[in-house]
């Protein structure tokens, strides 16, 4: 029973309310950007602190919030969504810092939107109370609304409707699903409740459970996007404004995905084990569809767009290979994918800003050849973004496909074939912006210190990242096993009787595979 | 110290050089950043011999040592250590790529002395030399993953170096994607094993190898046939080679190093490695001895109709890897590596050598345009014919030990692979033959306006243009120097092809059948295990195997003098005579067209027809517009109903109440 | 019982015909008078089922007071000759049908009840049923709220009816310019 | 007749429970002495003064009044004062008081004459409070003509503006349809039964010798009844008057009717069919059910393409009502206080909309228009927020009132097994994201983008000397309303234990509920 | 004589009623329409007491009879008013309200 995840939700806030009701905006953005440094730094201590041997939860906030439906403001840090906190903290500070120095009209409300949004996303993977889940998680649209319909560029309105409207019509599906589990997981005079390890003591019949996971899916599939729900993305990634996309792609992008570990699987074990098939289908779908649209793209944003479709079908295949490995791959690759896609869009920024503006790879090249700095960024970011070895991402895919191979071994081996696909266009969008011939209205420039100064930590994160990645799997671990242990007993009771972890070579033969 | 710590000291100094070199890019004054990562692959190459010295120190079972520096990735049923594995055969490579890798650096640091990107050179080339090496250090099979892709990636940087070259942009990204194609069949092929064995270590599984595999056991093969996609993919053997042909895009020292020396050899290393599942699974063995044979042929057979100067030398460099994989499947391990260590050598030379004609053809490439540089590169003419020799396996050379010995084996194998041995050896004439018609087209015949103008002592200078596409290049945006260098005028280049032409001359003697085996004796421990250990032709038998080959050699280098030197006429009728076979050989077997129709247009139109019509049509159509246009429906119809009319009201309130009492009438009754 | 029979038949047939030509009479005017009709025979009805109070109350409240409200207003407005063109087209020639329909629904409700007592003439019924004392006691004691809420509703309409009719300044001459004025 | 005089003693008249009625009642006339004066002191201000007096005074004594599980029928069963009734007369006498603010400086009250008017809005309240207590069929109806009458006239007191007398005559008409079909409904239960109060009614069906369950006679009456109702609540297909009546209407009646009469009319739906008839719940269920998605999906889809503020909320408050009547259909104690507390919620959001739009249209020359809050944000922040608010809580985001009360009302239909309309709700409000988020836009992110409504434009008509600016001055009282329903949404959306322990109170006051 | 006569007979007045209101545009006459279902109401009412034998049913009509009243001044006089304003006596003129 601790006060400080309290303290790191709402210190955005917080600073952002102060600022804007009693500062001039010159200094109330350099507030907002300190609330997103305090909040680095918990975070960082945080990592430090953390008990990476306790598989339960850590820095328990557990309140009555609204007795009458159940709802309790309960917030908690274990080894699944520690991580996804870092990344929210960490990709904030860059994103608001390249904010900072640029001009916006109405800056009071643009930062204060930049402080909710991180408030809502940190309450989303803080939240242990699924009513509170969805709350952030609902919550987290309205200053991304503001955002990208105020600053965003081009058919911004229609643009930032059209995603608020497409990825609430999936959260507030997923509003009545959680009541349903919430509601009929009750039992007889007994007070409902929606705190999620209550929940998963709970049990409801597996034919409720599997349309209570369809619901969720639709939310989540929404979020993430997976095909054939991605209808938002292309005219949203147009118009948002850069570190707002980084962020909206990097970070919120990661909630469903989330959810599904944290609630779907543990909650509604049947329910997930009843559609994995499909949900595979639809993840590696999405890995071949977005792959091969990615390197279709000429606008450099609809690339990524792409791509991290792409991405978030690998992650979502490792979480329903219904593996240790694979649900490990699928966190760490979360945290990944948020540290590459965060730098990715910065950089765009920069080679926009190269070439007059131009956004399409047509017009764009030969940036390089004075900006060896940038292009080093860039080099490391998309190798890491195409999963080579080395980088932090490889790990994530090869535990990932480790997991399919596990189970679904055929969909493993098509799977497979993204990392390829992500290889060719990773490299052609690298190369068609920093190599090539210069595109006509390309002048190439190195990046300024400002902008280094928002990419340049990120990059190291990840090279970290990729020499140590069991620095994340040894304190997310147990926490990720634990919440599959139950969805995997459903798949295949063998799986789980065997002790996890050393398999003793000799007996192989006789181990029957599931 | 001991082997393991110089293992690790042979990583840090590529790196450390890296780091140097690339951070302080813009402050290194002159060629002194050439230097610096010259000296750091030294570094590497001293503590190489250091691990030797060590290794021969201790008794032959304890030549193997594991050491691992942190848990890289651990979960359930996976674990990953930084690990490093020093054996003979490690050792062995480490010496062959930081040796020659050191001595392209000096030749690197005057050819590339006048280049713009003459820092990020070498910080990619040292990046490369520490990837390689850790890909030969590797001590499971993650790292040697990691390893495997350092090398790619690196080579894929080279490739493209000069990246205002779409050619050279395009070729990377090729090479690249092969590569990464070879990268996916190595973590199946990991899966696979450690599903079986529980490991992912090289002796984990070596050691549950024999416990869990029956003999040509299902998984076991389909794990091996994985691990040869790897290897072919990064060896360029049929039928992914096609990219080391247009890797020639890059530098000229950067295929000597990578695309001929070291790299692309990582193949043969990877089969050695892995003899222990090769051995158990033959049949995949056999599949990679005649996948190699084919490639050897094949390759032969193209290098003798291309014309491009450091083409021909590609696919000599495919061939004789071919030679190298056949080796190692037929468990010739010995003198596939010593095939692998002369090539290095010998092949190195070929490039340098081929590096200063260029540059003397200020960057012209065909051999059509060269001719007679014989009095005006005396240096390179010399070294470049040893390196020909070599190649051509001309007795007592390094070639004749080297290449002959493997078809040897292959013979003492007996049954089928005798057939492999014998295309072996016809491919040793072709090959004998294109090594010459490059040194007589080149060096001899009467000299071209360059040679003539370089014997009065002047250096040709054209407008710079690309070589491949012909366009013309701006030097001052990061091209090759606007000046070019040759071995006669800068001392780095002779003090490194001088080494090298001793070596490509005289290495093969450190393997003289009967007489010294020193390679064979220095990797026993590694393949004391391999069940064949006892196949080896006796010392007679070999003695005329290598015969036969020094003939075939010495025949083909006749044929090419009496082609290209005695009856010139000869050459135009035989390629009248046969023009089909010609074309065909000159379009390299229309491996590119073939691939361009198989894989490059189904995605890319995959790829279109995903954005102009699942896109557009489905997913915003059907979904997004099905769902708006039923709304938009609906808010028509509530509006047209909203006619204003009072009595319409009135009216539907009467048709609300007809319904609802008549529910309940139906509902009651 | 023939005289109450007769009687019935007698008023329910005024009573339909008055309705009937509230309805289809055009001048307003003779609607008026007819619905007048209408609530007469609907008074001897009310006697019929031994309401006399209420049937009392009908004459002189509805058919008197109400009415000549009507007629003064009417007479205010001028009641002109309403042209029965089409009758408001779609509306007015299906609605009468569903009318119908919803009547046809009733009918069944009606007869179709499980309640006897539908079909009989009803208990007797004390001499005071019905009577102004029987129905002023109800008032006063069980429907003592409605009562007084009924007359607090009279005042309430008596205002509102007050601010809708009431003169205005500033209106007449405003008239003149409106150009909505000449819609009317 | 002596004797029959002599018989004649008062009924007990519990004056304490009676006394917030008459207090609005007492409350009326003394207004309307008041407003015979004609200083313009005792025109302007005394009037509003004593009606707010009056209406604080029914409140206090409400509370005064207040005691949970007090079910006792007052004055021989005409009345009940248990707390379900007192709680909305709450939400009737707050809607008056805050109608009393807007109508402070209103067109309406100078042409009607401030006493007049203020008595007539004292009398409609009256009215509701005597059909919110009532328990009795006669009560019901006078209730609702007492209610009506005044509005009606209150609909035409615009005189000088045609639509207002267009809204009176349409209102009057439909309305007195609708009441007679009501009339003609209660006749025939009252047939059936013999009863005219509920309990007896609820007694006698099913009862031996009473009418059978399944009666035609009854269910026709219910049916007709049903009508009448639903009529008032504005449930589809009975919805049709709303626009109009709340488009012509001057503004704070049209706000009072919004939140007002709907309040009422589900209150006497709560009677009829949650007491009254509650055992035939699976006779009507059914039917009401329909009846309310069908309001949802009218309601929704029809205010898609309003351009007129007032006929948008109209839209939106016909959807509204559908959801309400979920709680409705499921006839738990669960589903009454859902309806209650949503039926509060709905007050608060409504009246910070409406209100908003009495300050606009009297400044603006695009009156009601969506035009009038063009750049609202900029211009009038303070206009602007509580105008957002009260939007996305109608949306219902999460961290507004609007959001507990849709989470409470999907909890009782899933709770009462009616899943699929907890699943209607959901998209219907999926659906209403369209124009709540429209209206947003326009205010923040410039209209010049904003893909407008598609009716087209139509200007009100002026007649005589009435003028849009006549009214355009300084309107604190108007900010104030706005601005303080904006924050209790906020407060309740954030800490609604409040709302939910008066819901509790409000829900036990009807027994025989499951 | 049956009460079902009675009630039959208000079922047929009420629908006449309503049909009136569908067909009639001066609203005068829809006015009036309106009392006739009223009365049908007041009519069925009263059948009933008469069937019950109790006189609620009577003292319903009696009420009803002054709310009928009351609704007929206040649309008198909303009327009154459309005249005054010199707006047309005809309902189907008064939508400019619609959509």
């Amino acid at each position: 029973m601790t006060i400080h995840l309290s303290i790191v939700l709402f210190m955005p806030l917080a600073a952002a309310l102060v600022g804007a009701l009693l500062l001039p905006q010159q200094v109330m953005r350099w507030l907002v950007f300190a609330a997103t440094l305090g909040v680095l730094a918990y975070v960082v201590v945080m990592l430090a602190d953390f008990d990476s041997g306790s598989r339960g939860l850590q820095y328990v906030t557990d309140d009555s919030w609204i007795p009458e439906l159940g709802i309790r403001y309960q917030l908690g840090v274990d080894g699944l969504n520690l991580f996804l906190i870092a990344l929210t903290a960490i990709a904030w500070v860059p994103c608001t810092l390249w904010s900072v120095f640029r001009e916006h009209e109405r800056p009071k409300l643009y930062f204060f939107n930049l402080a909710l949004a991180e408030t809502a996303v940190l309450g989303s993977f803080m939240a242990q109370d699924l009513a509170l889940f969805v709350v952030f998680f609902d919550l987290m649209l309205v200053p991304f609304y503001f955002l990208i319909g105020g600053w965003g560029t081009g058919d911004r309105v229609r643009a930032t409707t059209k995603f608020v409207i497409y990825t609430l019509a999936g959260s507030l599906l997923m509003l009545a699903g959680a009541v349903a589990l919430g509601a009929l997981s009750t039992p007889d005079g007994g007070q409902i409740s929606f705190s999620i390890a209550e929940l998963t003591r709970r049990s409801t019949s597996s034919g409720t459970q599997e349309w209570i996971v369809l619901l969720f899916a639709a939310a989540f599939f929404v979020k993430a996007p997976l095909f054939p729900l991605h209808g938002w993305i292309p005219e949203t990634y147009r118009s948002t404004p850069l570190p707002v996309l980084a962020l909206l792609s990097g970070v919120l992008s990661k909630v469903g995905v989330y959810g599904f570990l944290r609630i779907v699987l543990p909650t509604m074990p049947q329910g997930a084990q009843h559609f994995q098939e499909l949900f595979i289908v639809v993840a590696v779908f999405s890995i071949l569809y977005g792959s091969a649209l990615a390197f279709s793209q000429d606008n450099v944003r609809l690339v990524v767009a792409y791509s991290s479709i792409a991405q978030l079908g690998f992650i979502t295949l490792g979480i329903f290979s219904l593996d240790p490995k694979g649900a490990q791959g699928a966190v760490i690759q979360m945290v990944n994918h948020g540290l590459v896609v965060v730098p990715l869009f910065l950089i765009i920024g920069v080679i926009a800003s190269r070439a007059r503006g131009s956004e399409s790879l047509s017009e764009l090249g030969g940036i390089a050849f004075r900006a060896p700095v940038l292009a080093t960024l860039f080099v490391i970011v998309s190798f890491a973004t195409l999963a080579m070895p080395g980088s932090p991402n490889f790990v994530g895919e090869i535990l990932i496909l480790f997991g399919a191979f596990e189970n679904k071994l055929a969909y493993g081996l098509v799977a497979s074939a993204g990392v390829v696909l992500a290889a060719v266009y990773m490299i052609r969008f690298f190369q068609r912006t920093m190599h090539n011939r210069p595109g006509p209205a390309v002048e190439s420039r190195d990046v300024d210190r400002l902008d280094f100064a928002a990419i340049a930590p990120l990059v190291a994160v990840i090279v970290a990242l990729g020499l140590y990645p069991q620095f994340v799997l040894h304190r997310s671990d147990k926490a990720t096993t634990a919440r599959i242990s139950a969805a995997q007993q459903v798949q295949s009771p063998v799986a789980s009787r065997q002790s996890p972890g050393t398999r003793p070579v000799m007996v192989l033969k006789d181990v029957p595979k599931p | 110290m001991d082997a393991i710590s110089f293992g690790w000291l042979v990583l840090s100094f590529p790196v450390a050089g890296m780091l140097t070199v690339s951070l302080l890019w813009n402050r290194l004054p002159g060629r002194l950043g050439g230097w610096i990562a010259s000296g750091a692959i030294l570094g590497s190459f001293l503590s190489s011999i250091g691990m030797f010295v060590d290794l021969q120190d201790r008794p032959e079972h304890a030549r193997s040592l594991v050491d691992s520096a942190w848990t890289y990735a651990a979960t359930v049923d996976f674990k990953v250590d930084m690990s490093i594995l020093v054996d003979p055969l490690a050792v062995f490579m480490c010496l062959v790529v930081s040796g020659v890798s050191f001595l392209i650096h000096v030749y690197s640091v005057a050819y590339m002395a006048s280049d713009r990107g003459y820092s990020r050179y070498f910080a990619y080339l040292n990046y490369f030399v520490f990837s390689m090496l850790l890909l030969v250090l590797a001590g499971n099979f993650v790292v040697l993953i990691i390893g495997w892709a350092f090398v790619g990636a690196a080579s894929y940087l080279l490739i493209s170096f000069w990246y205002r070259r779409a050619t050279a942009t395009y070729a990377g990204i090729k090479a690249f994607v092969i590569n990464v194609v070879g990268d996916v069949g190595l973590v199946i092929a990991a899966f696979l094993l450690l599903d079986k064995t529980g490991s992912l270590d090289y002796r984990g599984i070596f050691q549950a190898t024999d416990n869990v595999f029956r003999v040509d056991d299902g998984t076991l093969v389909a794990a091996c046939l994985l691990i040869l996609l790897g290897a072919f993919a990064k060896s360029a053997q049929l039928p992914l080679h096609t990219w080391l042909p247009d890797a020639m895009e890059g530098p000229t020292p950067v295929s000597a190093l990578i695309h001929a020396a070291t790299m692309v050899t990582a193949g043969v290393y990877l089969i050695a490695r892995m003899h222990p599942l090769f051995e158990m699974a033959p049949t995949a063995a056999d599949v990679s001895a005649i996948i190699g044979t084919a490639t050897l042929l094949f390759a032969a057979t193209v290098a003798v109709a291309v014309t491009d100067l450091k083409r021909i030398i590609a696919y000599s460099t495919i061939s004789q890897i071919g030679y190298m994989v056949l080796g190692v499947s037929v468990a010739a391990y010995g003198p596939g590596l010593f095939h692998l260590m002369t090539h290095a050598f010998f092949k190195a030379l070929l490039f340098m050598g081929a590096g200063s004609v260029i540059g003397a053809m200020s960057a012209a490439q065909s051999i059509d345009r060269m001719g007679g540089f014989r009095k005006a590169m005396p240096f390179t003419f010399v070294t470049f014919t040893v390196g020909a020799l070599a190649l051509a396996g001309f007795p007592l050379t390094a070639g004749f030990f080297s290449k002959d010995e493997i078809l040897g084996f292959a013979i003492a194998r007996g049954s089928g692979y005798v057939v492999l041995a014998v295309v072996g050896y016809l491919a040793a004439f072709v090959t004998a033959f294109y090594a010459f018609r490059m040194v007589f087209r080149v060096f001899f015949r009467n000299a071209v306006p360059e040679a003539r103008e370089l014997e009065k002592g002047h250096l040709a200078h054209h407008e710079p243009e690309n070589p491949a596409s012909g366009e013309k290049e701006d030097t001052d945006v990061g091209f090759p120097g606007p000046e070019h260098h040759i071995a006669e005028r800068s001392w780095p280049m002779k003090a490194a092809m001088g080494p090298l032409a001793l070596l490509a001359a005289l290495a093969g003697l450190v393997q003289v059948p009967g007489i010294d085996e020193a390679v064979d004796k220095f990797l026993e421990p590694t393949f004391a295990d391999s069940r064949y250990a006892d196949v080896h032709p006796s010392t007679g038998t070999e003695w005329t195997e290598l015969g036969i080959g020094g003939l075939l050699g010495i025949a083909g280098i006749g044929l090419a003098y009496l082609i290209y030197l005695r009856r010139r006429s000869l050459r135009l009728q035989i390629r009248e005579r046969f023009d089909a076979l010609h074309t065909f050989l000159f379009n390299k077997w229309y491996f590119d067209e073939l691939y361009e129709l198989l894989f490059t247009r189904p995605v890319a139109a995959l790829g279109r027809f995903g954005r102009n019509v699942v896109e557009t049509d489905f997913v915003q159509g059907t979904i997004v517009g099905g769902a708006t246009g039923v709304v938009r429906v609906g808010s028509s119809f509530a509006r047209a109903i909203q006619t204003g009319y009072l009595r319409g009201y009135a009216l539907m309130l009467l048709v609300g109440v007809g319904a609802l009492a008549l529910y309940f009438l139906i509902s009651s009754s | 019982m023939w005289f109450e029979q007769v009687m019935f038949f007698v008023a329910a047939v005024l009573a339909l015909a008055g309705a009937l030509g509230v309805v289809r009479l055009r001048n307003p005017f003779y609607s008026v008078l007819a619905l007048v009709a209408h609530l007469v025979a609907l008074a001897t009805l009310f006697l019929l089922l031994r309401a006399q109070f209420l049937a009392a109350a009908q004459v002189v409240v509805y058919a008197g007071a109400v009415m000549v409200l009507y007629v003064f207003v009417v007479a205010y407005i001028g009641g002109q000759e309403e042209p029965m063109r089409g009758e408001g087209g779609l509306i007015g020639s299906f609605g009468p049908l569903f009318a119908a329909a919803l009547g046809i629904e009733l009918c069944i409700a009606i007869l179709g009840t499980g309640l006897d007592a539908v079909d009989s003439r009803g208990p007797d019924v004390g001499a005071g049923f019905g009577s102004p004392a029987q129905v002023g006691a109800l008032l006063l004691q069980k429907f003592l709220v409605p009562f007084e809420a009924a007359s607090y509703l009279l005042l309430v309409a008596a205002v509102g009816a007050v601010v809708l009719a009431r003169r205005r300044r500033g209106l007449e001459e405003s008239e003149a310019r409106s150009p909505v004025g000449e819609a009317g | 007749m002596t004797l029959t005089i002599a018989d004649v003693h008062a009924p007990v008249i519990d004056y304490r429970a009676l006394s917030p009625l008459m207090a609005t009642v007492g409350g009326s006339i003394v207004v309307m002495m008041a407003g015979l004066l004609r200083p313009r002191f005792v025109q302007r201000v005394l009037v509003p003064v004593l009606t707010a007096l009056s209406l604080l005074a029914a409140l206090g004594l409400l509370i005064w009044v207040w005691e949970p599980g007090d079910q006792r029928p007052i004055i021989e069963g005409a009345l009940t004062t248990d707390t379900l009734a007192l709680g909305l007369s709450a939400l009737f006498l707050v809607a008056g008081l805050v109608t009393v603010l807007l109508s402070l400086r209103a067109e309406a009250v100078r042409e009607a004459g401030p006493g007049e008017y203020c008595a007539l809005l004292l009398g409609s309240i009256s009215g509701m409070v005597v059909l919110a207590e009532a328990t009795n069929l006669i009560t019901v109806f006078v209730g609702i003509e007492l209610l009506s009458i005044p509005l009606y006239v209150l609909c035409a007191s615009e005189l000088r503006r045609e639509t207002s007398l267009e809204a009176g005559l349409k209102y009057l008409v439909i309305g007195s349809v609708g009441s007679a079909t009501l009339l003609y409904g209660l006749a025939l239960v009252y047939g059936a039964t013999g009863q005219t109060d509920f309990a007896s009614i609820a007694d006698a069906i099913g009862s031996e010798g009473g009418v059978g369950i399944t009666d035609p006679l009854l269910l026709t009456g219910v049916a007709m009844a049903a009508t009448g109702l639903a009529f008032k609540a504005s449930v589809a297909p009975f919805h049709q008057w709303t626009p109009d009546v709340y488009q012509g209407a001057p503004t704070p009646i049209t706000t009072f009717m919004a939140v007002a009469t709907k309040a009422a009319a589900l209150a006497i739906f709560l009677r009829l069919f949650d007491q009254a008839l509650v055992d035939t719940q699976t006779d009507w269920g059914p039917a009401l059910a329909a009846l309310a998605t069908a309001t949802i999906v009218i309601g929704n889809v029809g205010a898609i393409p309003q351009r007129s503020l007032k006929r948008l909320l109209a839209w939106s408050s016909v959807a509204q009502a559908g959801y309400m009547l979920a709680g409705v259909v499921v006839a738990t104690t669960l589903g009454l206080r859902a309806t209650c507390l949503y039926l509060a919620v709905y007050l608060l959001m409504n009246v910070a909309a409406f209100a908003v739009v009495v300050a606009r249209e009297r400044v603006s020359e695009h009156g009601d228009d969506i035009a009038s809050i063009e750049n609202l944000g900029q211009a009038e922040p303070w206009l602007a927020w509580p105008m957002t608010i009260s939007m996305l809580a109608l949306a219902g985001f999460p961290a507004t009132a609007g959001f507990i009360g849709k989470f409470y009302l999907i909890d009782a239909s899933v709770d009462g097994n009616y899943t699929w309309l907890g699943i209607v709700i959901v998209v219907g409000s999926v659906v209403s994201l369209v124009y709540y988020l429209r209206v947003i836009a326009v205010m923040w992110l410039g209209r010049y983008e904003v893909e407008m409504p598609t009716v087209p434009r139509r200007r009100v008509k002026p007649i005589g000397g009435w003028s849009p600016e006549a009214g355009a001055r300084a309107q604190p009282e108007v900010s104030l309303v706005a601005i303080a329903a904006a924050a209790a949404t906020i407060l309740f959306g954030l800490w609604p234990n409040p709302l939910f322990d008066a819901a509790r109170d409000m829900g036990s006051s009807l027994s025989g509920l499951f | 004589m049956d009460v079902a006569w009675f009630l039959v007979l208000s079922a047929f007045i009420f629908c006449i009623g309503i049909a009136g209101v569908l067909t009639r545009r001066n609203p005068l006459v829809v006015l009036l329409c309106l009392e006739l279902m009223l009365n049908a109401g007041n009519l069925a009412l009263i059948a009933f007491a008469r069937m019950h034998g109790g006189a609620a049913g009577q003292v319903f009509a009696l009420i009803v009879m002054v709310i009928a009243a009351c609704e007929v001044v206040v649309g008198l006089g909303i009327i009154v008013a459309l005249y005054r304003h010199r707006l047309p006596i005809d309902v189907d003129e008064l939508s400019e309200l619609r959509g």
